[in-house]
């Protein structure tokens, strides 16, 4: 069970608090009329799936409410940080070297 | 019986309690603080098994959780019986009721034994090449009787009346082992005022010091040392120890389970006590203090019952003040077996001689040994052992000397063997740490951890007591191990630890008829291991899985190294090259009733009630759940069956007033300036211009174009709106919306409350329903000019505030009553008798599925299955067709969803109408084709229509629209019936009883 | 291939077991392959095996990073059916079960298929429905399954629970008899030793890090760290690591990989005859020919490969199989394990070609894929060998997910084994 | 105390009907059965010298959501005290409000004062936008005390409650139901809860202290 730290409430909670919504700084099409079926498609379906550092998002659903994004290592599910929605996507590299 | 193989003056027993057990029905005596094992060896008895595959006799093995071969079932009562618990783990408690496993018809005689005289046969992985012909005798013959064959003990049959517990923990340092490592890390720790846990298995702290009680600490006794240790920590409020506490996992970021056993070992169980408790520990700082685990010699007939571990023999001896025997062998390639020699010998039992494959040993060792007039053999090698129910003899031979010149026969009645020790890494590698190989002493040691955690003492490859002290001192103190602060005296310390390390002991028996077992439990000899390796299985993984060696359970805790260092010697490489398997959690096994918990029986999950639930209730409804809610399904009259209650609660809204407990519906209070771009953003109905006190039925797709949820909303003012969900999506649709608002149009100045519980619901509906409603509402004309279908208001209605709802899922005129669910049970029986006059009826669930099956209403979840599309369903004129995007719009025009062919909604009139279809049942149009059949779709709804006098059903079928009066069939098993395709309206088609 | 049987067992019983051969030679890697499969899994192993026994193809490597068998093949339930409700996943399920009842035969070893029947369990009137039209399209598909009430399911499986005050209490069951499980890891082992004997190379500590293009955009080869391997095609047959290797060839899959864990008690007595499964209590179990009961998960809630999970999960399942099985509150966990099973939006497998020339893709099958194994494996060889997919696994496409034509099981069944 | 809240349903025995799936869906099959004691919980109150369990009167509660910038000002109108931070209350009198999220509080109030506020919310509505939503009648509210209270709280509760002073409050889960915990003294606590979830959650925390009574009995 995962120890998370919300962006919002500033502290760490149990991941039984948490809800897991999936890969992060997907954005949906302003006007999907004008995409074709496989941008479409890609909108839709593709995801990453990365094998490692992993932007993704939460919900603090039974907590503040919140949605936020989280950087994860998807092998040693390791959390590098959180922060909130809305914000830029962090330099992983970066972060990695500066956290390590 | 009694108890022959007692020591005076040893053991930690309170003789003053002696207890009554059987074993196999027989009666034998033990004292308290004896577990079973100490206990059954007291009477000499060693023969408590028999193994898996060959049903070999088997002894105990160990003092500890890692046994593998003395594993009992236990009886405690009614539903109360538990197999393959460990004998040596099991505490004794008065009238303990055992029996031994694997054999038929008893121990002393199993005819499973049959096995062992074709073990020839049956090497590793056999049966992947035999069974395989004839083909049809798998099924009948070969797998029945390997099935027949399996398993060791007797499944619990009856269930389990226990209670079991669980809690989470939280703390600054977790603790696992209570020895000597452990108890000084705690003493520091907690000194320090750290909120600490420490933990252990067994029923004491003390860990290996309880079999060591000539040692001194800093002057004392190693006892009393423990006792003034534990004293003082439960004198720390901060410090919370657990016994009988296994840690099982160590999970994520330094969540430990714990298994704490709370009244196995008790006599009388206080009523309501729960059994076991989960702990789950989130510690800041973990410190595994776990020790290590003595490893067995590969040898030609290791496994007959007296052949033990020589620290177990310590442990019983120093502890349970028992011998294993009147004459025992020590055989070891290590120094500490010799400690066990010379207690022995202290206590006056007789050692036939020290066997140390070793060509050369520690002189001071060698000088002990005389001193207590050991016959010692070093460099000498066990090549053979005698006995088949209890070892009595063994053959030894140095390993020098090929000719046998110096065989000989050694009588004796138990074996200690050592083969060196293994630090126990198990907790360790859960959390995914890496291990080195250390070359020195041939084994693992701990090396770098992704969480933040100690290991120490003999797991981290420590020995003696004042190392495993000092490294617990430093680490309870936060120091590095280098930072010699704390510092303890040690007398009598066991300090002299080395050994070798052996595959196989080397043997001038011919090799057929040697039997040397590496996993005693599961049978696996070295044979097994040099074969799987032979036929080409060169990973660990695969010897583990070909041979099933560190499968059985204890783990591997006994076999792992000895199986790794012969594969190793198989494959002509070294030990690290070939590494280790995986551990996995538990650390031992741990019961499903712990990791259950609460949750079982009426508490395995929740279930939900309104607040009118009560009154149906006790108007003797019948329920069913529906998501986790449980509602009302019909209210049965005296003699009625659910069909004719069904009718009867059916005909009642047709002809007169129903009432209808509708509170489980999801409700979702939308507000802010933004309410309506928001709604029309995520429905696919357009909103903007809905006028405050009108409703709408609205629908949602997933952003995949298929429906998702419907349901019905009203605006109550500009910024305001009352939406309806599903009773099953309710969850589901407020994520989802919050999910877009949060993170798609956080511009967006709208919020989301939940408010399905604020509100009872309740709906009158039927031809009379305006006369029931009319005179109990303050201010607002319900006329149907007025307050027409879809208007709402807020109001008051029999003096409690409602918004009140013109709508209906029924096709009769209809009201939804919303008030504070507080309110909701008086209201609803104000309701009762205000309609007592027009004989109101309560209907369930049932009956307003067959009302909305009437009318053709779907059902999100029963008539549409994550696939249908709005068109699918014959819902399109629920979309808003000037709007250019809503959440799945984009998905409706993709070449699957416009194709032809989809399957769309329909309803379904069988020939004969006294026939009512199977929900499910599949559709075809030609019922003679063969099978495969070309099938256009299924039954979705179906029900028996009192209103139609006939039989009705809802389907969705392939181009179903296109199909109107064709005839389509439905082949069941012995019969086929046949139907027409007609509109999903049955029942008032034009909608005038709903605008009445 | 040396044959085995029981003669050839006591045969060798005389000999010591001195000469039994190697299984599968644990091969280097030539220069080129006529195709190379990534992933020793039973699947990838399964297609090497037909490649070369029904389309003639035997200059072929297999190339697995860890050790053959070691991914979901070698840590599932074993569930094998084919009672799923979609005529497409009918039809290739039931293709996969027609092999199952052959296969030791097929590869000449025992893979111990136990046809000991599958029941799922009802909980509530929606269970009933699905379940019910599972059955009756199954019927019409030729497919095996039908009702059981409360009272039968008991009789079939004498420790369940079917007291009628139960939180869930079982208002009946679906039986496919023709289901059942079978011994994991002797059908890597030996669609392995098939293959071997066949010339297929198994090249295992060989993990593939990226798939070569050339200029026209066809395949060339997988470069691992054994060097660059030349293929004219190859397959990915790598379940929850298949979107990083696809990744290498520019083929981004709609794939996410979570951890699913599972566990096994301590072994008993026979007392579980079939699996049992249950879609609204969520559990499933089983007891193994060894006497473990064998007990599914469900899958964590967050993307992993770290093939490790969380203990909430556990707790569920556990306190669902107490309550199905109160009798076996006092039965103990042995050990726990994890795999990463790679997921579909529409929770059905992806089998066939893709965008890339000479790339053929077979992943996708989830939680639920070990049942598919001869059924997937013989697709996958085919459709290797022609370029282009069997019928029965044309559906089964990638381009599904730009058409919308999803085969949605998911929606049908709220657990997929 | 396990009597089964559920009405249950017996299962007729007849020995040679088989029931098809249908006449299971129909119910055949079963016949009601009423439970003498008492087919619904009564929540009687828990009274031991370590712990105390009760459920609290009725009171008004709405959920309050405004973004930032719009708080003071909402405050000002409202006449309520928004505080800050998150897991923080504030208290006025008979009105306390705790902030549950970045733009979200609930405040808790006398049942009478519930319109007076409405009526604010929606004068101050066009200048300020903002949501106010009784939720008065939604949930109900336990209050538990005592000195075991950390420890029968942990049977369902994952928090760290030496994180969790005495005036927060937070919206959290006990065994997998959402709740709002608030603290008010060291052994103080007020669980508030959807309705519907109530019973649950009563059985849960008796549960939870029969295993924490087990520890006195069990103690050597
Ligand atoms: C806990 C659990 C329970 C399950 N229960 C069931 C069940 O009851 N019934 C059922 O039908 N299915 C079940 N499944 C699913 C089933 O196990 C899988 O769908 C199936 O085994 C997949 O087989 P495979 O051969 O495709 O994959 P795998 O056996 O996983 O083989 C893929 C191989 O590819 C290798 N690989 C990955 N990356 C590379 C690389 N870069 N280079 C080289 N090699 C690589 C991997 O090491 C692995 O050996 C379960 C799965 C799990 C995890
Ligand atoms: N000669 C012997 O018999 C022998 C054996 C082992 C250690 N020693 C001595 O003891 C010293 C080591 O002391 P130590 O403290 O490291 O080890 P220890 O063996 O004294 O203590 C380890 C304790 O951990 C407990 N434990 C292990 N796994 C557990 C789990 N998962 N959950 C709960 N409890 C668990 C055990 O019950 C044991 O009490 C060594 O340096 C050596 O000198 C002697
Ligand atoms: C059907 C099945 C039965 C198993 N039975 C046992 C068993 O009896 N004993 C055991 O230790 N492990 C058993 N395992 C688990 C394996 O030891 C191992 O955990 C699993 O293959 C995953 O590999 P890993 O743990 O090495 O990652 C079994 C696994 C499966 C799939
Ligand atoms: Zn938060």
């Amino acid at each position: 069970m995962l120890l998370i730290r919300c962006p919002y409430c500033q502290d760490y909670f149990p991941e039984v608090e948490f809800d897991y919504a999936g890969e992060a700084h997907i954005e949906r099409p302003a006007d999907p009329s004008l995409l074709s079926d496989d941008a479409w498609r890609d909108f839709l379906f593709i995801r990453s799936n990365t094998r490692g550092w992993h932007v993704e998002r939460w919900r603090h659903t039974h907590g503040c409410g919140r949605f936020f994004n989280m950087v994860r290592h998807t092998v040693t599910d390791k959390i590098l940080l959180t922060y909130r929605a809305g914000e830029p996507m962090p330099n992983i590299k970066q972060l990695v070297e500066t956290n390590t | 019986m009694t108890q022959s193989f007692r020591v005076d003056g040893r053991g930690r027993l309170d003789y003053g309690t002696p207890m009554r057990f059987t074993f196999d029905g027989k009666t034998y005596s033990g004292f308290k603080g004896d577990t079973l094992a100490s206990a059954l060896l007291a009477h000499g008895v060693h023969l408590v098994g028999r193994s898996f595959k060959y049903h070999r006799p088997r002894g105990i093995v160990t003092a500890g959780s890692e046994e593998p071969n003395a594993l009992v079932g236990i009886d405690r009562g009614a539903g109360r019986f538990e197999p393959n618990t460990r004998a040596t783990v099991q505490e004794l408690y008065q009238g303990l009721s055992a029996e031994s496993q694997n054999r038929w018809p008893s121990l002393q005689f199993d005819i499973g034994a049959i096995n062992d005289q074709f073990h020839s046969l049956f090497p590793a992985g056999f049966y992947y090449k035999t069974f395989m012909w004839p083909r049809q005798f798998w099924d009948r013959v070969y797998e029945p009787f390997i099935r027949f064959a399996a398993g060791l003990g007797r499944p619990p049959r009856d269930p389990d009346p226990d209670c079991y517990a669980s809690r989470y923990h939280h703390c600054d340092l977790l603790i696992v082992g209570g020895g000597p490592a452990g108890l000084a890390a705690a003493l520091e720790a907690g000194r320090q005022g750290l909120d600490v846990v420490i933990v252990d298995e067994q029923a004491a702290f003390g860990g290996s010091l309880l079999s060591n009680p000539t040692c001194t600490i800093n002057g004392a006794l190693s006892w009393e040392w423990i006792a003034n240790v534990v004293e003082e920590l439960r004198g720390l409020e901060n410090v919370k120890l657990l016994l009988r506490t296994s840690a099982i996992g160590y999970f994520h970021q330094n969540m430990v389970g714990l298994c704490q056993r709370l009244t196995d070992h008790l006599s009388d169980v206080p009523d309501g006590v729960p059994r076991e408790r989960l702990w789950r520990v989130r510690a800041r700082r973990v410190i595994l203090a776990q020790g290590a685990i003595e490893k067995p010699l590969v040898f030609n007939g290791n496994d007959r019952p007296g052949v033990m571990l020589a620290s177990a023999g310590q442990t019983y001896l120093h502890r349970y003040g028992v011998t294993v025997g009147k004459r025992i062998v020590i055989v070891t390639s290590h120094d500490t077996a010799w400690q066990a020699a010379f207690d022995y010998a202290n206590a006056g039992i007789e050692i036939a001689a020290i066997v140390d494959v070793r060509p050369e040993v520690d002189p001071k060792l060698r000088a002990k040994a005389d001193e207590c007039a050991i016959k010692t053999l070093v460099g000498h090698s066990i090549t053979q052992t005698t006995g088949r129910k209890r070892v009595r003899s063994v053959t030894v031979q140095a390993t020098t000397d090929p000719s046998r010149k110096s065989v000989r026969r050694l009588l004796c009645d138990a074996v200690l063997m050592s083969g060196g020790w293994t630090p126990t890494l198990y907790l360790f590698s859960h959390t995914k740490g890496s291990l080195t190989w250390d070359d020195n002493g041939e084994r693992f040691l701990p090396s770098e951890t992704p969480e933040i955690c100690d290991i120490i003492g003999a797991g981290n490859g420590c020995w003696g007591i004042a190392n495993a002290l000092r490294e617990g001192a430093c680490v309870g103190a936060g120091k590095a191990l280098t930072d010699i602060e704390v510092s303890y005296t040690v007398e009598h310390d066991d300090d002299a630890a080395s050994g070798i390390v052996q595959k196989e002991l080397p043997t001038t028996q011919p090799q057929e008829t040697v039997r040397a077992f590496v996993d005693f439990q599961n049978d696996v000899t070295s044979k097994d291991i040099r074969l799987a390796v032979q036929t080409g299985m060169k990973s660990i993984e695969h010897v583990k899985r070909y041979t099933t060696n560190g499968m059985a359970t204890d783990q591997g805790k006994l076999s792992n190294m000895n199986g790794l260092m012969i594969a190793a010697d198989a494959l002509g490489v070294t030990p690290p090259d070939v590494g280790l398997t995986t551990f996995r959690p538990p650390y031992t096994p741990t019961t499903f009733g712990v990791f259950a918990g609460r949750h079982s029986g009426e508490h395995f999950e929740v279930e939900r009630k309104t607040v009118i639930d009560p009154w149906a209730d006790e108007q003797g409804a019948v329920f069913e759940p529906v998501s986790l809610w449980r509602r009302a399904r019909y209210f049965p009259q005296a003699g009625e069956d659910m069909r004719a209650a069904v009718a009867r609660e059916c005909g009642a809204v047709r002809s007169g007033v129903g009432i209808f407990d509708a509170s489980t519906l999801g409700k979702i209070e939308v507000v802010g300036p933004d309410a309506a771009e928001f709604l029309n953003r995520m429905y696919t109905n357009p909103w903007l211009k809905l006028a405050p006190g009108r409703c709408r039925y609205g629908l949602l797709l997933g952003e995949d174009g298929y429906i998702r949820d419907d349901g019905v909303v009203a605006r109550l003012s500009q910024d305001r709106f009352h939406v309806t969900t599903t009773t099953g999506g309710a969850p589901n649709v407020l994520a989802t919306m919050e999910d877009y608002l949060q993170t798609e149009w956080p511009d967006l100045d709208v919020w989301l409350t939940s408010t399905t519980e604020q509100w009872a619901v309740i709906a009158l509906q039927g031809p009379l329903a305006r006369k029931v409603l009319e005179p109990l509402v303050d201010g607002i004309d319900l006329s149907n000019d007025a307050f027409p279908h879809m208007s709402m208001a807020q109001c008051s209605v029999a003096g409690y505030p409602a918004r009140l709802f013109r709508v209906s899922f029924t096709g009769e005129l209809g009201f939804e009553v919303n008030v504070p669910a507080q309110f909701g049970r008086a209201l609803w029986e104000r309701f009762i008798e205000a309609g007592e006059p027009h004989s109101i009826c309560p209907y369930g669930t049932e009956a307003m599925h067959v009302l909305r099956t009437e009318k053709g209403y779907i059902i999100v979840g029963q008539d549409t299955d994550g696939t249908v599309t709005p068109d699918d369903a014959g819902l399109n004129w629920a979309i808003g067709k000037k709007k250019k995007d809503f959440i799945g719009k984009r998905s409706l025009s993709r070449p699957d969803l416009v194709a032809d062919g989809r399957k769309q909604f329909v309803g379904l009139l069988t020939h004969d109408p006294s026939v009512v279809l199977e929900e499910g049942a599949q559709v075809v149009q030609d019922p003679n084709q063969s099978v495969p059949m070309d099938m256009l779709g299924h039954i979705t709804s179906s029900y028996w229509s009192e209103a139609l006098g006939r039989s009705i059903a809802l389907a969705l079928i392939a181009d179903g629209r296109a199909r109107m009066d064709q005839s389509l069939y439905i082949p069941m098993d012995n019969q086929t019936h046949a139907v027409t395709v007609v509109s999903p309206v049955f029942y008032d088609p034009s909608g005038e009883r709903l605008n009445s | 291939m040396q044959h085995y049987s029981a003669l050839s067992l006591i045969k060798n019983a005389f000999t010591k077991h001195k000469h039994w051969k190697e299984e599968w030679p644990d091969a280097a890697p030539k220069a080129a392959y006529d195709v190379v499969i990534i992933g020793a899994g039973g699947h990838g192993l399964g297609a090497a095996y037909y490649l070369a026994k029904e389309h003639g193809i035997n200059n072929v490597a297999v190339v697995e990073k860890g050790w053959l068998g070691g991914g979901n093949t070698g840590r599932n339930t074993t569930i094998i059916r084919s009672n799923y409700l979609y005529d497409e996943s009918a039809k290739l399920y039931d293709h996969a079960v027609d092999l199952w009842e052959t296969l030791s035969q097929e590869v000449n070893y025992n893979v111990m298929f136990s046809k000991r029947g599958v029941m799922m369990l009802a909980h509530t009137q929606h269970d009933i429905q699905s379940i019910q039209r599972h059955i009756h399209a199954n019927r019409l598909n030729g497919v095996d399954n039908r009702w059981l009430s409360a009272k039968e399911a008991k009789t079939l499986c004498p420790p369940l629970n079917i007291e009628a005050n139960a939180r869930y209490p079982v208002l009946g069951a679906a039986l496919q008899k023709r289901a059942g499980t079978a011994r994991h890891d002797a059908v890597a082992w030996g669609y392995a030793r098939a293959a071997a004997a066949r010339g297929v190379d198994i090249i295992q500590n060989c993990p593939v890090t990226n798939i070569l293009r050339g200029p026209d955009g066809r395949v060339t080869g997988v470069e691992t760290p054994k060097g660059v391997i030349k293929a004219k095609k190859i397959a990915v047959s790598a379940a929850g690591n298949t979107s990083v290797i696809m990744d290498t060839a520019g083929v981004r899959m709609p794939l996410e990989s979570y951890t699913l864990q599972a566990l096994v008690s301590e072994p008993v007595k026979p007392c579980l005859p079939g699996v049992v499964m249950s879609n609204s209590v969520h559990a499933y179990i089983s007891q193994s020919d060894k006497g473990e009961l064998v007990i599914g998960s469900g899958t964590d809630q967050y993307t992993s490969y770290s093939q490790r999970g969380g203990l909430p999960m556990i707790e569920h399942t556990l306190a669902a199989i107490c309550e199905m099985f109160p009798v076996f509150k006092r039965m103990r966990m042995l050990r726990l394990w994890g795999g990463v099973v790679d997921v579909t939006p529409d929770r059905s497998a992806i089998l066939g070609k893709t965008p890339v020339d000479g790339l053929y893709v077979n992943c996708g099958w989830g939680t639920g894929g070990f049942k598919a194994t001869p059924g997937a494996a013989h697709l996958l060889a085919w459709t290797i060998a022609k370029d282009e997919p069997h019928p029965i696994n044309a559906p089964f496409s990638l381009q599904r997910f730009a058409t919308g034509r999803l085969i949605d099981e998911a929606a049908a069944a709220a657990v997929a084994h | 105390m396990m009597n089964k809240g559920a009405v249950p349903l017996e299962r007729v025995e007849d020995k040679n009907v088989r029931l098809s799936a249908n006449e299971a869906r129909q119910g055949k099959g079963f016949k009601l059965h009423t439970d003498s004691n008492g087919t619904h919980k009564t929540l009687a109150n828990i009274t031991g010298d370590r712990i105390k369990i009760s459920m609290r009167a009725p009171g008004g509660r709405l959920s309050l959501r405004v973004r930032e910038q719009n708080r003071l000002q909402t405050s000002e109108a409202l006449r309520v005290p928004l505080p800050l931070q998150i897991g923080k209350r504030k208290t006025d009198g008979k009105r306390s409000v705790l902030c549950l999220g970045p733009d979200e509080w609930v405040i808790r109030t006398p049942c009478e004062d519930v319109q007076a506020l409405l009526q604010k919310s929606e004068l101050l509505r066009d200048a300020t936008p903002h949501s106010l939503v009784d939720v008065s009648s939604r949930d109900v509210e336990i209050d538990i005390s005592g000195r075991d209270v950390e420890a029968v709280l942990s049977a369902g509760c994952p928090i760290d409650f030496r994180q969790f002073s005495v005036g927060e409050g937070k919206r959290t889960i006990f065994d997998s139901v959402q709740i709002i915990l608030d603290r008010h003294t060291d052994t103080d606590f007020s669980i508030e809860v959807w309705r519907s979830y109530s019973a649950y959650i009563w059985e849960g925390l008796a549960l939870a202290i029969d295993d924490v009574n087990a520890e006195s009995f069990l103690a050597e």
